[in-house]
């Protein structure tokens, strides 16, 4: 059924108006609108960030375990003594940039691999779903723990850790559809009309699964910050005082009984992107759609 | 057992309900030698020595041995054994089983063999009487046999039922067949330990009949056990916020005892920033280690001047040699430091090294020392301190020695032999004088050693560690409880209800 | 069929051996070093020395998995290292344990997937209250949803049981499922107790793939439902809710069944933290600490046992796909 | 007696386009009523609309009412329709392959509505479905594009509505089975007593079924009136075309049929070289001959090296779900040769392997023994027009891209820049009668005659060398089934393209053809010249075909 935004056109054919001519689209506020328009204020915030804020990310600015809004700290301090607030917007940053980059790389890996796997068929699509099948039959955080380790700590080597054991989701799903498309009628009517390879493949294959390949990412964006905070905690990612949102909520759990704001306002910062890029997911996807039909 | 109505939780005046953070490994008490496993292999297994529970001050206290004496020489050591005393399979204590005992723990021949390598013979007189001679002299004998994980008497009817045949088929990793106040009854392992009074014990009775463990694998879920009552205790495992937390709850007595537990600066001699003996000096001076003890210890650490773990030398001959310079680390700062990066290393599972580290990173920073902090996790630690230059600058450990001598934490620590030398650094002439300071077994001779630990800056003993506790109020015993040398290791014997 | 099935083995012996290879590979990369797993804290170098020996880790890689191969091949799986007890016993309560938490966490995230593809349709407030609840819920950190239903439904309310899997000790059924043990042995308080002590680790383990599930979903009746098939059922009178049951469901099932295969061969990494919070002694909280701890042989079989689920599943997945859509050839 | 559906003042009008502007008509009960036109004239959307069909569609406003037996319905709204529709009205939609379930068989589809599987089977044989067992079991994509429309007819009648609407019921099968079909539905229609609403473009099959036709052109009725009247002598000039073009197997097939069509006039006097006026005047005196076309002065079909040659060709397919699969001979065999200037039809029944053929030379199958040998000698390569055009177009793309697609990956278009390419595919549009605005619209929104038509055009965008067509015309209105046959045969004389085309129109056949070629039951059973068809012609199909034709 067609989502919200779709629905929404769709209102206007169903009452009998008088007029003949084109259905006026009626400009309402979605929920995608709202997550694009949130999602811009918190791009904005990540930016300016460390202009907004007084305070240092890696420098105790105040007593530990202050509470929110006491001793000029909106969101408390933590157990060192820094300001949460302040590191909770440059986390913001990293984490999103960080998040953007691996979501997308390896969205973009599978999605190419499972296409070629299912559009090419035969031994290709054997060898690359077989080590498609090694990577997601092998426990994620072992991959990436070992790579992350050959590579040398940081957030660097996380993400490219990450990435690595994250693209065979998509390129799983791609391949799936890419090879039942691949068997329709028009793309053995594209082919008669001379277009091969590569081409073929991204024209007349690869949009059918980019709907469901970019629903998948958006609503991963929040897996991947929360894995990379799972290498950061056993000392894969960047070091301590870095403040990555993850890492900050992880880490701050032990004090969620006595001092909850450590945790808390970096996870709902997290909870916040992906909630953002779970509505943008779901506008994206009817646009799709909506261009597809 | 799976009935409901057999309920194994929830608190009752003869089931003592404890809490472990984890699951532990085997208490079998040949290979148990990480800690929290010794509550069981402990309340089952008796020695023939022990430390008296519950003071400071490390004394020897006869166990299933009613007297000792050694020789001049420190190579032959005579026992009067316990009269009376069975095993729990019914086999009566003799001198037997002291051998077989010993035996045993070079045949299983994991960490903890060490401590009974050195003997030579065991001389059997008449049933209650051994004599132990050593193949070189030892002055620390008699504490290592006291030490927490010292040799556990063993009925030789079950080693002999059960031989040694390799962990894979080990009756002794959840059976028992000691002489203690408790045996293991229920054991699923990660999941729950269960002890129960043994009936025919030769001393007092214990204040519950049953012990309970429950594996809980997250912090805040005991914490809320605790509030409510559903956990009557929980040993050793809380960081200090949780531990002030909990230490205002009502209901719970919050407990912080003694213990050689001393949480330690290590640096590394590799290391491209601190690895020059001058820079180091300045560096280790520049830390202001009262503030760094209250910002990350809190209430579960109070802060050392001494070099060796309290309670091991006269404090007169132990002292730091280096003392603290308020500017040093800003003129490093601005100095050799400058543009260079600090990097603290800690084991991800102590959250003492955690906090220390983190808040040493603060410091620095603030200072205008650039710094970071990584945790590793346990299997990775000690390789990932091994690599020389790529490894840490610095870490904190937090040890204890194995038995209350201070040969088991100088040679164990400060020498490239020991296996705690954690960087490997290495001081001249130091392992020589431990040596000396052992064989003479010379406090003076210890007192020159830790002057070169001090001054070598390779180390820095930061704080005595307090062994922490929480009970529920109407548990008492706690007091009485505690073992001089380790942390989260209790008597259970001593606990009961109020109500006795 | 016959084809399928062998080439499925195939690829099963492939997987699994490439599977046993890279993580000796990763063992030896990995930087931790198994023998401190294995004799504690505070052992002397001559210890640790005698211990490596004795493990074999002074071996060549080669040579040390070669030895490994062998034995698994035997049926052998090892010592664990670091509770110095055979991994096969370490297993054999993990592993109904992490099963059992898996299959009730499956269910639940169809159930979630199917509501919320509906309320996908829903037009109105309805729809969008639901779909902003669920969302939100799937968005936050799966420690946080765990958490707060901890703190909620244990510390505030205490209607739920947050540690462990029974309040009444291990099952004496067969099956190591508690519930399922509990209702064959004719025991429904022991069941009850054990599906309650279900509900918090399912429901915080399902939300996540719950809403992909749903999303992918509501993508393929979304345009099953405009097709032209739909078009022919309308014209034959089905109502919209049989046109969703008897055409839509079936059409859409297609990328939904593949999502879930790998959703299940992932679903172990989002187990881990829920294990961790509920104290569930499974093999999620078993890895972590295998990986801790450098206990490579643990580590290794535990990869092996979920390589092998992960294969299985998938090939009842690829099954599914053929019997759903005929059109797709099992090769 | 109530009407079996009434239509006052219904207008549809899609985001772009007004597909139905204002129309009024009335079916009493065992009435059929033809609707006919040309592609793209609103005939299905009428269809959708008194259904209620159009009412989950997006952008599309509809005014009127619509009366089902009695009960008044408004168009635009879902509620009321359920109980009618599926019950009192059921449909036979245009595009059988899309329209069936890919997942179902058919066995599960027809028991739905029929009941129970005797019943099903009952439904099968009725349609003419030889084997109804196998058929039962079968997935859509396993069955011919004919049977599945048989499947949708017996989909359609099984629920015995009071109201059949058949849009372009026969369209897809072959002559002698469309006769069937056709006096299947009659007869359906005396027993039920249902009225019939019966889309089609095909006048002689409105003529042999309709009591009353109205003739639709772009969404209004332009002619209405009892069949014989309307069909035998029509007022609008509209329908005199449409008459006119009808082909017989007298058409003389040396010169264009039907009448001339500005756009196709233009293209032959372009390949001429002479003028429009001259050409469309020499066309209208009948001395307008294909052999007057270039390519002619080298000489008619020769021997030498074939465009085409099968030599014992063997094809099978499994069908049946998953775990029981049968397999099934489709080909046996065959032999089969086009010559370098040779244009074959390729005619038989529905289901006797003509598709799999076409399928076979344009290398998308394999057989399974004998020898397929195309002469690629020729640059720009085999084309091939589908025979479900609507699927063979990628939904996901204009119609510009596709065209200029296929113009980027000819040596041809390789050499043109940007404006020439659009040019050429305004070109290309043009011959084949679709208005430029159709460029920037996808398959989705087109109707199922201008698919086939975009399909066609990006066959012929850049004339190929092997041209095999799988029922180009078989969905087009007589007219515009004239231009395609000009169109391709101008393309086959001015270039000397060899062609294979399959058909079930023994009419069309002999005007594109040399030489027609019979199948029957995957084997190929005549092959005769076109010149003297009707006389040569002895195969027992063949003698049917032309049965069909002549009646
Ligand atoms: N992919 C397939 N799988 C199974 N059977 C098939 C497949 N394709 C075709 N067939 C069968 O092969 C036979 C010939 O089909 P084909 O499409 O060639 O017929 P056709 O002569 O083109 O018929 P029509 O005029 O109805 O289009 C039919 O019986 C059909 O069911
Ligand atoms: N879903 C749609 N969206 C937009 N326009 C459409 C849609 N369906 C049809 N149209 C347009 O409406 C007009 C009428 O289409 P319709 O399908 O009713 O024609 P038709 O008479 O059935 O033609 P044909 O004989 O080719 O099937 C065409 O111009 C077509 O492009
Ligand atoms: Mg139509
Ligand atoms: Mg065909």
């Amino acid at each position: 059924m067609p989502s919200s935004a779709e629905t929404d056109a769709s209102g206007p054919a169903a009452t009998t108006s008088s007029s003949a001519g084109a259905p006026r689209a009626r400009r309402k506020v979605t929920p995608e609108t709202v997550a694009l328009a949130a999602l811009v204020i918190v791009v904005l915030l990540a930016l300016l960030g460390p202009l907004l804020s007084p305070y240092a990310t890696d420098v105790p600015s105040g007593t530990p375990y202050l509470a929110p809004f006491s001793g000029g700290h909106w969101l408390g301090t933590d157990n060192l003594g820094f300001d949460v607030l302040t590191r909770v917007l440059a986390g913001t940053r990293i984490s999103l940039f960080a998040a953007l980059v691996v979501t997308g790389g390896s969205a973009l890996l599978g999605l190419l691999i499972g296409a070629v796997a299912g559009f090419v068929g035969g031994w290709v699509d054997s060898l690359l779903m077989r080590i498609t099948d090694l990577f997601l039959a092998f426990p994620a955080t072992i991959v990436a723990m070992a790579i992350v380790a050959a590579l040398g700590p940081s957030l660097r080597s996380s993400m490219i850790g990450i990435a690595i054991v994250w693209w065979p989701l998509y390129a799983r799903i791609a391949r799936g559809e890419i090879r039942r498309a691949a068997g329709s009628l028009h793309v053995e009517a594209a082919r008669m009309s001379g277009t091969h390879g590569a081409r073929l493949m991204l024209r007349h294959t690869v949009p059918t699964v980019m709907p469901t390949v970019l629903v998948t990412a958006s609503l991963d964006i929040g897996g991947v910050i929360m894995t990379l905070a799972a290498l950061a905690f056993i000392g894969l990612g960047s070091p301590a005082p870095s403040p990555e949102l993850g890492l900050m909520s992880s880490a701050g759990m032990q004090y969620l009984l006595d001092s909850w704001w450590i945790p808390v306002f970096p996870a709902v910062a997290v909870g916040l992107l992906s909630l953002i890029f779970n509505y943008l997911g779901d506008g994206l996807r009817s646009v799709l759609r909506a261009r597809g039909a | 057992g799976s009935t409901p109505g057999t309920t194994s939780t929830g608190s009752s005046d003869t089931t003592l309900n404890l809490a472990f953070l984890g699951a532990i490994s085997t208490p079998d008490p040949d290979s148990a030698y990480d800690g929290y496993e010794l509550n069981l292999v402990n309340s089952a297994y008796e020695g023939l020595l022990d430390y008296r529970p519950g003071q400071a001050e490390p004394k020897l206290v006869g166990r299933l041995a009613t007297e000792w004496e050694a020789n001049a020489g420190n190579t032959e050591f005579t026992f009067t054994l316990r009269e009376g005393v069975t095993f729990h399979d019914g086999t009566p204590f003799n001198a037997d089983a002291v051998k077989a005992s010993f035996d045993r723990r070079v045949d299983v021949d994991a960490g903890p063999a060490y401590m009974v390598k050195g003997v030579k013979d065991v001389k059997i007189d008449g049933d209650y009487k051994v004599t132990v001679t050593l193949k070189s002299a030892n002055s620390s004998f008699l504490d290592l046999l006291a030490s927490p994980f010292g040799p556990k008497m063993i009925s030789p009817a079950a080693l002999k039922e059960h031989p040694w045949k390799g962990e894979d088929d080990n009756w002794f990793a959840t059976h028992d067949a000691g002489t203690g106040p408790y045996t293991y009854t229920g054991f699923d392992p990660g999941v729950s330990y269960d002890l129960k009074t043994y009936t025919q014990y030769w001393g007092d009775e214990p204040g519950y009949q049953d012990v309970h463990f429950d594996v809980v694998s997250n912090m805040s879920t005991v914490q809320l056990q605790l509030k409510k009552g559903e956990v009557d205790g929980l040993i050793g495992y809380t960081d200090s916020s949780s531990f002030s937390s909990l230490k205002k709850v009502g209901n719970l007595e919050a407990y912080a005892f003694p213990s050689m537990q001393t949480p330690t600066l290590f640096v590394n001699p590799k290391s491209p920033e601190l690895g020059d003996d001058t820079t180091r000096k300045e560096f280790v001076g520049g830390i202001d280690f009262p503030e760094l003890t209250k910002l990350a210890l809190g209430d579960t650490g109070t802060s050392t001047t001494q070099v060796f773990p309290q309670n091991l030398l006269p404090e007169s001959v132990n002292q730091q040699k280096i003392s603290y310079d308020e500017g040093a680390l800003a003129d490093l700062a601005g100095g050799a430091l400058q543009g260079k990066t600090i990097s603290c290393g800690y084991a991800e599972s102590s959250s003492s090294g955690q906090a220390l580290c983190d808040n040493l990173t603060a410091m620095l920073n603030k200072a205008g020392v650039k710094a970071d902090s990584t945790g590793y996790a346990a299997g990775t630690y000690y390789s990932g301190l091994a690599k020389g230059a790529g490894a840490p600058d610095v870490t904190f450990f937090s040890g204890f020695p194995d038995t209350a001598s201070p040969d088991a934490w100088g040679i164990v620590f400060y020498t490239p032999d020991g296996g705690l030398d954690l960087f490997g650094a290495s001081v001249p002439g130091l392992a020589d004088k431990l040596a000396e300071a052992a064989t003479k077994d010379d406090d003076a001779l210890y007192g020159d050693a830790a002057s070169m630990v001090s001054e070598s800056a390779y180390w820095y003993s930061v704080a005595n560690s307090l062994g922490t506790a929480v009970f529920q109020k109407d548990v008492t015993g706690v007091e009485a409880s505690w073992n001089p040398v380790i942390t989260g290791v209790l008597q259970l014997a001593s606990l009961s209800p109020s109500g006795d | 069929m016959l084809r399928f099935t062998l080439s499925r083995i195939g690829s099963l012996v492939i997987v699994l051996f490439a599977l046993s290879v890279l993580i000796f590979v990763v063992s030896r990369f990995g930087g931790g070093d198994p023998v401190h797993a294995y004799v504690g804290g505070n052992a002397s170098p001559d210890a640790i020395a005698a211990a490596r020996t004795r493990l074999g880790l002074d071996q060549p890689v080669v040579v040390q998995y070669w030895d490994y191969l062998t034995r698994l091949l035997q049926g052998d799986l090892g010592l664990s290292l670091s509770t110095k007890r055979p991994v096969a016993d370490e297993l054999s309560s993990r592993l109904p344990a992490t099963l059992e938490l898996a299959v009730v966490t499956v269910i639940l995230s169809i159930v979630i997937g199917l509501v919320l593809a509906r309320a996908y349709s829903l037009r109105g407030r309805a729809g969008g209250i639901i779909r902003f609840v669920l969302f939100s819920a799937a968005s936050a950190p799966a420690f946080l949803i765990a958490t707060c239903g901890l703190l909620l439904f244990f510390g505030q309310l205490g209607w739920l049981p947050v540690a462990g899997r029974t309040s009444y000790g291990a099952s004496s059924g067969l099956s190591g499922f508690y519930v399922l043990d509990g209702l064959l042995t004719g025991n429904i308080l022991y069941a009850f107790d054990a599906l309650k002590h279900l509900i918090l680790p399912a429901t915080a383990a399902s939300l996540g793939p719950g809403v992909a599930l749903a999303r992918v979903l509501a993508d393929g009746l979304d345009t099953s439902l405009r097709s032209g098939y739909a078009r022919t059922a309308r014209s034959l009178g089905e109502t919209e809710s049989q046109l969703l049951r008897r055409h839509g469901l079936r059409n859409a099932a297609g990328p939904v069944l593949s999502l879930l295969g790998v959703q299940i061969g992932m679903m172990l990494s989002s187990l881990v933290v829920v294990e961790q919070i509920f104290s569930w002694n499974g093999l999620g909280q078993y890895l972590v600490t295998a990986i801790n701890a450098a206990d490579t042989n643990s580590v290794a079989t535990i990869s092996l046992l979920l390589g092998a689920v992960y294969v299985v599943v998938n090939t009842l997945v690829d099954l599914g796909l053929a019997v759903l859509d005929p059109r797709v050839r099992l090769s | 007696m109530t009407a079996a559906l009434s239509v006052a003042s219904l207008s549809v009008n899609y985001t772009r386009t007004t597909a139905v502007d204002d129309v009024s008509f009335t079916i009493e009960p065992g009435q059929c009523f033809g609707l006919v036109g040309e592609s793209g004239s609103g005939k299905s959307t009428i269809g959708l609309a008194v259904q209620g069909l159009l009412t989950d569609l997006r952008g599309v406003t509809t005014h009127g009412t619509v009366t089902v037996a009695g009960t008044p319905l408004d168009p635009s709204k879902e509620t009321g329709w359920r109980g009618v529709r599926g019950h009192r009205v059921t449909t036979v939609f245009q595009d059988p392959m899309s329209s069936l379930d890919p997942t179902m068989t058919i066995g599960r589809l027809l028991g739905l509505v029929a009941g129970s599987t005797a019943e099903s089977t009952r439904w099968l044989e009725e349609v003419e479905i030889r084997e109804p067992a196998t058929v039962l079991r079968s997935y859509p994509h396993q069955l011919s594009g004919g049977m599945r429309q048989r499947v949708m007819i017996a989909l359609a009648l099984a629920r015995r509505p009071s109201l059949l609407i058949a849009d372009e019921p026969t369209t897809a099968l072959d002559v002698s089975v469309q006769a069937q079909i056709l006096k299947l539905l009659s007869r359906e229609r005396e027993q039920l007593g249902c009225g019939v609403l019966f889309i089609t473009h095909d006048l002689g099959v409105a003529r042999a079924v309709c009591d009353e036709v109205a003739v639709l052109r772009e969404g209004k009725i332009v002619e209405h009136g009892s069949t014989a009247v309307t069909l035998e002598n029509p007022q609008n000039p509209y329908t005199q075309r449409l008459v006119a073009s009808r082909l017989t197997l007298h058409s003389d097939r040396g010169r264009p049929v039907g009448l001339p069509e500005a756009t196709v006039v233009a293209s032959m006097a372009e390949a001429r070289g002479i003028q429009d006026a001259d050409l469309e005047r020499q066309w209208t005196e009948g001395s307008l001959r294909w052999s007057d076309f270039r390519a002619e002065d080298e000489g008619g079909p020769r021997a030498g090296a074939p465009a085409l040659e099968l030599a014992k060709v063997k094809k099978s397919f499994s069908t049946g779900g998953f775990g029981r699969r049968h397999r099934k001979d489709v080909l046996h065999d065959v032999n089969l040769r086009v010559g370098t200037r040779e244009s074959v039809a390729l005619v038989g029944e529905s289901g006797s392997g003509k598709s799999t053929i076409l399928r076979i030379a344009a290398g998308l199958e394999q057989p399974d023994t004998g020898d397929v040998v195309v002469d690629r000698r020729r640059g720009e390569g085999v084309q091939v027009i589908f025979q479900d055009a609507g699927a063979s177009l990628t939904p996901w793309l204009t119609v510009r891209s596709l065209l200029m697609e296929r113009l980027g990956n000819t040596v041809t278009g390789a050499g043109l820049d940007r404006s020439q390419r659009e040019a050429h595919l305004r070109t290309a549009l043009e011959r084949v009668a679709l208005p430029a605005s159709v460029l920037d619209a996808k398959p989705a929104g087109l109707s199922g005659g201008q698919r086939q038509r975009v399909a066609i055009a990006r066959a012929v965008v850049v004339p190929p060398s092997l041209l095999l067509c799988d029922e180009p015309t078989s969905a087009l209105d007589v007219s515009l089934a004239c231009s395609v046959l000009n169109l391709l045969n101008l393309l086959r004389h001015d270039l000397g393209l060899p062609m294979l085309f399959v058909t079930h129109d023994l009419a069309a056949a002999r005007v594109i053809a040399d030489r027609v070629v019979v199948i029957s039951q995957g084997a190929i059973v005549e092959s005769v010249p076109s010149d003297d068809l009707g006389a040569a012609i002895t195969s027992d199909y063949g003698r049917r075909l032309l049965d069909a034709v002549l009646s």
